[in-house]
């Protein structure tokens, strides 16, 4: 089998099966298709799955009926999603997999799919560990860890990249890790408790920076000065972030940043070119910290 | 003929505990799992610890409050969480506005009316749908649970709006004699609504209707506008507590705000003592069951219970406590 | 119905009102869709269709036995997401082990239900709401918080991705024939009417003589093996089973159910009205993302969550008003 | 005679409340039996024991020759006992059929059932009470008095050895009760034991063999039916020496010559729908004008009509020579007219709220202030309409439906007289009520009229309407076709007037 080719035309249309618009990080990147749907001239069809996979699934299903030219799936999970691919590919429509993959051992990029574009989740947490592990100056420090929603891939990854980099360091004990529902409110509900059972936190790691955000009220609420007593580490790179870095109150956040509607759109050029494509177009994360926010939030989302 | 034949006459006064597990099974549930975590949980018997626990479980509070009254008449609404993200998105439109940050006492004021409004505009939608047009109440209730956070969405443009405006926030993070504002509010509430229960018309009204619709018609009862007023009555405390939970985290979230509030509220009117069925309104029921689920829920966070392990052990909790409340009726 | 003037159709109408706007309504989306959209009718779109809602049919056939007797069971999709799990572990041995040891999974959890509901007299709506707290619970344990594959190798994933003729998905075979089945068993049997009759008053068929609680035990146990169907189909067609699915999918049951017309109070209920409901709400869905497909509008989620509470707005409208022509035709108890 | 049933010494108390203290009840095989005793005597909870739906703290039961143990009302049935209980028992959304067969439905291969063979058995039974309904159609479509039949159809047909009715006949008129008679004594000419609880005595006379009679929980007697008086009868249930009770008449309607005054309701051609489709009917001020029909007639229907519950699709009402739109309860409630429905359980009360707040549920407007109950007040009225009409309660905080069913509708009665309305509509208000409180209700219809009120009764007890009313419109097929008037009614008039109004009104 090999991968379906795409022609070279004025307008394509184009597939874009969203998985879910709960949260800042799926809307902004929503919007960054949409906003290269004119510049790229697409004809977008754009879904939005609820969070649901199987409901993802269905929703490429209706697009291969519509018969769309390209498909930018960003798969909820590794591996329900797999069927998707393999429809799409059967159906002759060339696939990009944005943000997240899918399991490599049933699917494979420039076989089943073209190509991922995206960064690397593992390696989102290692580096927020390495940071840490780097600026924390004490002799011991006692963490808190704020998961994503459980069983979701974003949140398995940050936690196994975060918990594998960490225990390198013996200054280091994660004392408790717990669901803070990638929200914020959720967030500071779960660290108000942890904060009352572990008042001795010295590093909250947070999966993204709408918990983090949500921890820093928990400690202000209680009385604690974060970024002074209790240092606070995430991913993402959102504006609130970068303020809270600015205001000293955070420490660092990983970027991951939604803006995949550009990279998509020259990808899909550069294929339909006949050039072959890497199977993975690794996205630059960038690393936000005191050094350089201030300078960086005027583009955050 | 004289009654007292049908009563009879061994009734010593003895300290019976099955007795006291029937009649205050909620109050025993409350006590075995305060004496859990007085024991077990680290820190537990600490201000600061009331102070969390207050402020957290108020807006389930004051949404199960609304529930109680709803339930009471033989409805339900699902909607509640919905509401919530509702007014809740529309607060920061309005003291953000031009308009609110030019008069920002006014702005406040309205930050706080407006989405009132708005929160019992759905209540009434909800209300007339049940009443009028006579849908059973958990469609009647689903079309806004799907819709109005929808809605809500769509006024904030789907973004998470964040501001800084400590009188708004007020409501949130206030504290009067050291203990969270909200905390008030949702005792202030309770107080009012138990004597709206108790004391007047609508109150026996509001029981009669759960009781026997048809009766409660045929008795001249408005039926009608108070099954309204109980859902406009609901959807404004759920607006409230939309608006507590924005103000607590300075910031509206609409795709998340009141997520899953509903399932919370109705587990804890009935836990309170409420029947599905109608007729009761366990109002200070309603908060004795908002305060288990919440302390459930802390208690298996603070020792650390992991998120799948601590949904299972709250499944068996609400079916204990249920059982216990069930164990009166017969 | 099935019984001696079943295809009175003019009979039918008067007395179930309520179920034929479920109809008129269904039809009168497959004609907008027909007409309005290019590929809408086409073999892909059934199909596949079919497939994805194959799952929501038959868990709302077996919700509506649940409701029909005045119960409600909020546990199916956690259920189904647990079962999808435990058949994903079990695919290696194929489909012939797996689908009876998952759906045997999905009525343990009924079980579990009806020990609750009619052993320690819990309302329905709170023992199956642990009932989905301890099942969504359940299936994390077991995964270990992850999506477990299936066996891509053995015949397991046959049923939710293969196709009769290319056409017609053996997941929609399946389910269509349990629908059947448990449609002639609603209509035909002792046990189903004994169903309808709990509904229209438990204190009454207990004094009747009929045997409630066998009945009670039965639809519980019922919708959480159909639930179990459910999760296999998802584990099969998706290739994986997930412990995250199945949230919401209680409330599209009951939606399903009821603007099939039963009532949620009970008595009433009709499996074909509760299908045509299914498929009435799964258009919906179908019909938005071909709505996107048109170009004209990029419809965003949002603008899709008020849409679908408006089309359910619509529909409970209509339905309200059949029901009140009705009414005034002649007394209704 | 053999024995077939021997009940002995039964106790039951509901959380303290004694409802039996040392019951006992032998039937034999073949005979029909009656049981007798005033509101709260405890028929109902003997049989309900009986029958397995409660169960007894002491005693003994004997069934069929052998010391049993029924549990449940399931078991009951398989043992042989069919029941027809005092507040209807079916499933009013299921057809007529379904509440016939079900649970003993026929089947094809022994799984499926067969409905046309189920409708034609359901349609058989039903023509032996002479009614030939749609058996297709939901129960609840019919009036009270066809689901009663229907429950009374179920119970016979299913080949029981004891069938045991509790007030069988409350919302039967004459002809009806008659179809029942001529079932009940095939029965027993089949050797079916039948256990009959009325409070309508002369019926006693015309079927049963023999007679107990209850009195506050315990069995006081035990006699054959032949050579017994009415007067002993009562005397018995009372537990008073009959000459007392020999005074008065058998209605407390037989009271002074009422005067009338002006004309409170005049209602001209009224129509609802196709069950009343021309009423006219005019009441004055101290009269009782008593509505009579056949099943079906449209009495109901009236009562519906002039209290607002159904809008009117034709005709106009006036109150007091002034036109009145009546177009809810609250309406009517506001213009001075009350309505006690005849389905008490389904319109009446609200089971879980005790008798003071069932009692007080149309005064509250007016026991209200600003919004808020005057709680002094309300008890205060409450407990002068329980000792007024003798309510037997353990307390008014009492939830209604521990009641026995007189007692409800003393209280759902009270309800009405508390709004002290200028026109009190009464359906039924005797139905399930023992011949003493009987007396005190019609005593209270009568002292309410001679205020100078109007009511308009509604009754299918002869002797009562007869009796009681001033006036009697005769309805049929939902017109009202004749006007009697008192004095000079008699029952035969007024059975000659219904049995002939078909060909009149044509
Ligand atoms: N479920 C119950 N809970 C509490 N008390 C009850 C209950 N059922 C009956 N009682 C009481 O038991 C007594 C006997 O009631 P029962 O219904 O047997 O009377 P009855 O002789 O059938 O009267 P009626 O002629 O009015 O039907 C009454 O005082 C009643 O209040
Ligand atoms: N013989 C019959 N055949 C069919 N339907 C009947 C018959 N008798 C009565 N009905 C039903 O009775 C209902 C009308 O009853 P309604 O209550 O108005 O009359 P009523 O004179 O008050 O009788 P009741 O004695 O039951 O109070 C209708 O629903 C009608 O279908
Ligand atoms: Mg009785
Ligand atoms: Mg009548």
């Amino acid at each position: 089998q090999s991968l379906p080719p795409l022609e070279q035309k004025e307008r394509y249309k184009v597939g874009f099966p969203q998985m879910e618009s709960n949260n800042p990080w799926r809307i902004a990147e929503s919007k960054s298709f949409v906003d290269t749907a004119e510049a790229c001239n697409w004809d977008l069809i754009s879904t939005d799955a609820g969070g649901s996979a199987a409901k993802q699934v269905a929703d490429v299903d209706s697009m291969i009926a519509q018969g769309i030219d390209v498909l930018f799936l960003p798969p909820r999970e590794e591996k329900p999603l797999i069927p998707a691919v393999k429809k799409a590919a059967a159906a002759g429509i060339p696939t990009f997999l944005v943000d997240r993959s899918v399991d490599p051992n049933n699917a494979k990029a420039g076989v089943d799919y073209v190509s991922f574009l995206g960064s690397d989740f593992i390696d989102q947490g290692r580096r927020v560990a390495e940071w840490t592990i780097e600026n924390f100056k004490g002799d011991k420090a006692v963490v808190v860890q704020l998961e994503g929603t459980t069983g979701s891939s974003p949140a398995n990854d940050r936690k196994k990249g975060f918990d594998d980099a960490i225990a390198k360091d013996p200054r280091f004990t994660i004392v408790a890790s717990q669901t803070g529902d990638f929200a914020r409110d959720k967030g500071r509900q779960v660290m108000e408790t942890l904060l009352q059972a572990h008042p001795d936190v010295d590093v909250v790691y947070a999966h993204n920076d709408e918990m983090a955000i949500g921890a820093i009220q928990a400690l202000e609420l209680a009385g604690r000065k974060p970024g002074e007593d209790v240092l606070i580490v995430s991913i993402d790179g959102t504006r609130d972030a970068l303020q809270a870095i600015i205001d000293g109150k955070m420490g660092v956040t990983v970027e991951s940043s939604p803006f995949f509607g550009p990279l998509a759109c020259e990808t899909m050029k550069r294929y339909a070119a006949g050039e072959e494509i890497e199977p993975w177009v690794q996205v630059k994360d960038r690393i936000f910290t005191q050094a350089n926010a201030a300078e960086n939030i005027k583009d955050a989302y | 003929m004289s009654t007292q034949s049908y009563v009879s006459g061994s009734s010593k006064p003895v300290f019976n505990w099955k007795k006291v597990l029937k009649n205050h099974g909620g109050l025993v549930a409350l006590v075995v799992i305060l004496g859990f975590n007085i024991l077990v949980t680290p820190n537990f018997l600490q201000l600061q610890t009331l102070f969390v626990n207050i402020s957290q479980v108020a807006t389930i509070a004051i949404v199960a409050m609304g529930m109680t009254l709803v339930i009471a008449t033989g409805g339900i609404d699902l909607s509640v969480g919905a509401i919530m993200a509702l007014a809740g998105a529309i607060a920061p439109l309005i003291f953000q506005s031009e308009f609110g940050q030019m008069y920002p006492a006014l702005g406040v004021a309205l930050a706080i009316g407006f989405p009132l409004l708005v929160a019992m505009a759905c209540g009434l939608f909800n209300g007339v749908l049940v009443s009028v047009l006579k849908v059973q109440p958990i469609i009647a209730t689903l079309i806004l649970f799907i819709s109005g956070r929808g809605i809500a969405q769509m006024l904030t443009n789907g973004n998470l709006q964040t501001f800084k405006n400590p009188n708004f926030s007020y409501i949130g993070t206030g504290k009067i004699l050291g203990l969270p504002f909200q905390g008030w509010l949702a005792i202030a509430i309770a107080c009012v609504l138990f004597w709206i229960i108790s004391r007047t018309i609508f109150g026996r009204y509001v029981l009669a209707i759960g009781g026997n619709e048809r009766a409660a018609t045929l008795s001249g009862g408005p039926v009608r506008r108070v099954k309204i007023a109980v859902y406009i009555i609901c959807g404004a405390l759920s607006g409230l507590a939309g608006l507590i939970v924005v103000a607590i985290n300075s910031a509206s979230d609409a795709a998340r705000n009141g997520d899953l509030m509903e399932l919370d509220a109705i587990a804890a009117a009935v836990v309170g003592g409420a029947l599905l069925q109608g007729g009761r309104a366990p109002i200070f029921g309603a908060i004795l069951g908002a305060v288990i689920i919440q302390l459930v829920k802390y208690t298996l966070l603070a020792n650390g219970v992991e998120d799948e392990v601590a949904l299972i052990a709250k499944a068996l909790i609400i079916v204990a406590a249920v059982y216990i409340q069930q164990a009166r009726k017969e | 119905m099935l019984d001696s003037n079943a295809f009175d159709l003019r009979k039918y109408i008067s007395r179930n009102p309520q179920s034929m706007a479920v109809w008129v309504a269904l039809a009168a989306l497959i004609l907008f869709g027909f007409l309005r959209y290019d590929n809408f009718s086409g073999a892909y779109n059934i199909s596949s269709f079919l497939n994805y809602n194959s799952m929501f049919i038959i868990i709302s056939v077996g919700m509506s036995f649940v409701i029909m007797t005045g119960g409600i069971d909020l546990s199916v999709g956690s259920v189904a997401a647990f079962t999808s799990v435990i058949a994903a572990y079990l695919s290696p041995h194929g489909i012939e082990i797996a689908l009876p040891l998952a759906v045997l999974a999905g009525v343990a959890f009924g079980g579990l239900n009806a020990f609750f509901i009619i052993v320690l007299r819990i309302p329905p709506f709170i023992a199956t709401l642990a009932t989905m707290l301890g099942a969504k619970g359940g299936a994390l344990v077991i995964s270990d918080a992850n999506t477990i594959a299936v066996d891509w190798g053995s015949n397991f994933t046959k049923m939710g991705m293969e196709k009769i003729y290319n056409f017609l998905p053996w997941s929609i075979v399946v389910v269509g024939i349990v629908v059947i089945a448990l449609w002639f068993l609603l209509e035909k049997t002792s046990l189903g009417r004994t169903v309808l009759a709990i509904g229209g008053g438990e204190d009454a068929s207990m004094l009747m003589g009929l045997k409630v609680n066998r009945a009670k035990a039965f639809v519980y146990l019922l919708s959480g093996g159909c639930a179990g169907l459910a999760g296999v189909i998802l584990a099969s067609g998706f290739g994986a089973g997930q412990p995250l699915e199945g949230i919401g999918w209680e409330l599209t049951a009951i939606a399903s159910v009821v603007v099939g017309g039963t009532l949620l109070t009970g008595g009433l209920g009709s499996v074909p009205a509760t299908v045509a409901g299914a498929l009435l709400l799964g258009l919906v869905f179908n019909i938005l993302n071909f709505e996107n497909g048109l170009g004209t509008i990029t419809i965003s989620a949002y603008w899709q969550m008020v849409i679908r509470g408006g089309f359910l707005f619509a529909v409970i409208l209509f339905q309200a008003r059949v029901m009140s022509r009705n009414k005034r035709k002649g007394r209704v108890a | 005679m053999t024995q077939l049933l021997k009940m002995d010494a039964m106790q039951k108390a509901f959380n303290g409340v004694v409802a039996l203290d040392g019951a006992s009840l032998d039937i034999e095989k073949g005979e029909v039996h009656a049981l007798i005793g005033q509101n709260g005597a405890g028929k109902s909870t003997l049989i309900k024991i009986l029958t397995g739906v409660y169960h007894s703290d002491a005693g003994h039961v004997h069934f069929d020759g052998a010391e049993s143990f029924i549990s449940s009302p399931r078991e009951a049935q398989s043992a042989g006992i069919a029941t027809i209980y005092q507040e209807l028992n079916l499933v009013p959304l299921r057809s007529v059929t379904e509440n016939i067969v079900m649970g003993y439905e026929p089947k094809r291969m022994g799984v499926f059932i067969d409905w046309d063979e189920a409708h034609k058995r359901a349609r058989e039974i039903l023509q032996r009470f002479g009614i030939d309904i749609d058996v297709t159609a939901r129960l609840g479509s019919f009036s009270t008095a066809i689901q009663q039949l229907v429950a009374i159809a179920r119970a016979v047909s299913l080949d029981a050895k004891l069938v045991i009715m509790d007030e069988p006949t409350s919302s039967l008129d004459v002809s009806e009760v008659k179809v029942l008679f001529g079932v009940v004594r095939g029965l027993r000419d089949a050797g079916v034991s039948v256990l009959y609880v009325s409070h309508f005595l002369d019926e006693l006379f015309e079927i049963c063999d023999r007679v107990t009679t209850m009195r506050d929980g315990r069995t006081v007697d035990c006699r054959k039916m032949k050579g017994v008086t009415k007067l002993d009868l009562i005397s018995g249930m009372l537990g008073r020496a009959s000459s007392e009770i020999a005074e008065a008449g058998m209605t407390e309607f037989s009271g002074g010559e009422a005067k009338h005054g002006e004309v409170l309701l005049c209602a001209e051609n009224i129509a609802t729908g196709p069950r009343l489709t021309k009423l006219d009917i005019t009441v004055h001020r101290g009269e009782i004008v008593g509505l009579g029909g056949l099943l079906g007639s449209g009495r109901t229907e009236a009562a519906r009509a002039l209290f607002g519950i159904d809008a009117l699709t034709g005709g106009a009402v006036s109150l007091k020579g002034a036109s009145a739109r009546l177009e809810t309860p609250a309406a009517a409630i506001k213009a001075g007219i009350a309505l006690l429905t005849e389905d008490r359980k389904a319109e009446g009360i609200i089971p879980d709220m005790s008798v003071r707040e069932n009692l007080t549920l149309a005064l509250l407007p007016r026991l209200t202030r600003n919004g808020q109950i005057d709680r002094a007040r309300e008890r205060e009225i409450v407990q002068s309409f329980i000792d007024a009409l003798g309510i037997k309660t353990a307390g008014m905080e009492q939830p209604i439906r521990e009641l026995s069913g007189g007692n409800q509708q003393k209280v759902l009665l009270a309800r009405w007289l508390a709004v002290e309305p200028e026109l009190l509509i009464l359906d039924e208000p005797t139905r399930g009520v023992d011949v003493g409180a009987k007396r005190e209700i019609q005593a209270i219809i009568r002292d309410f009229v001679s205020k100078g009120f109007g009511v308009v009764l509604i009754s299918s007890e002869f002797e009562e309407l007869v009796e009681g009313a001033d006036r009697i419109v005769v309805l049929n097929e939902g017109r009202s076709i004749k006007e009697l008037k008192n004095p000079g009614i008699t029952e035969d008039i007024l059975v000659r007037a219904l049995a002939h109004t078909g060909e009149e009104a044509a």
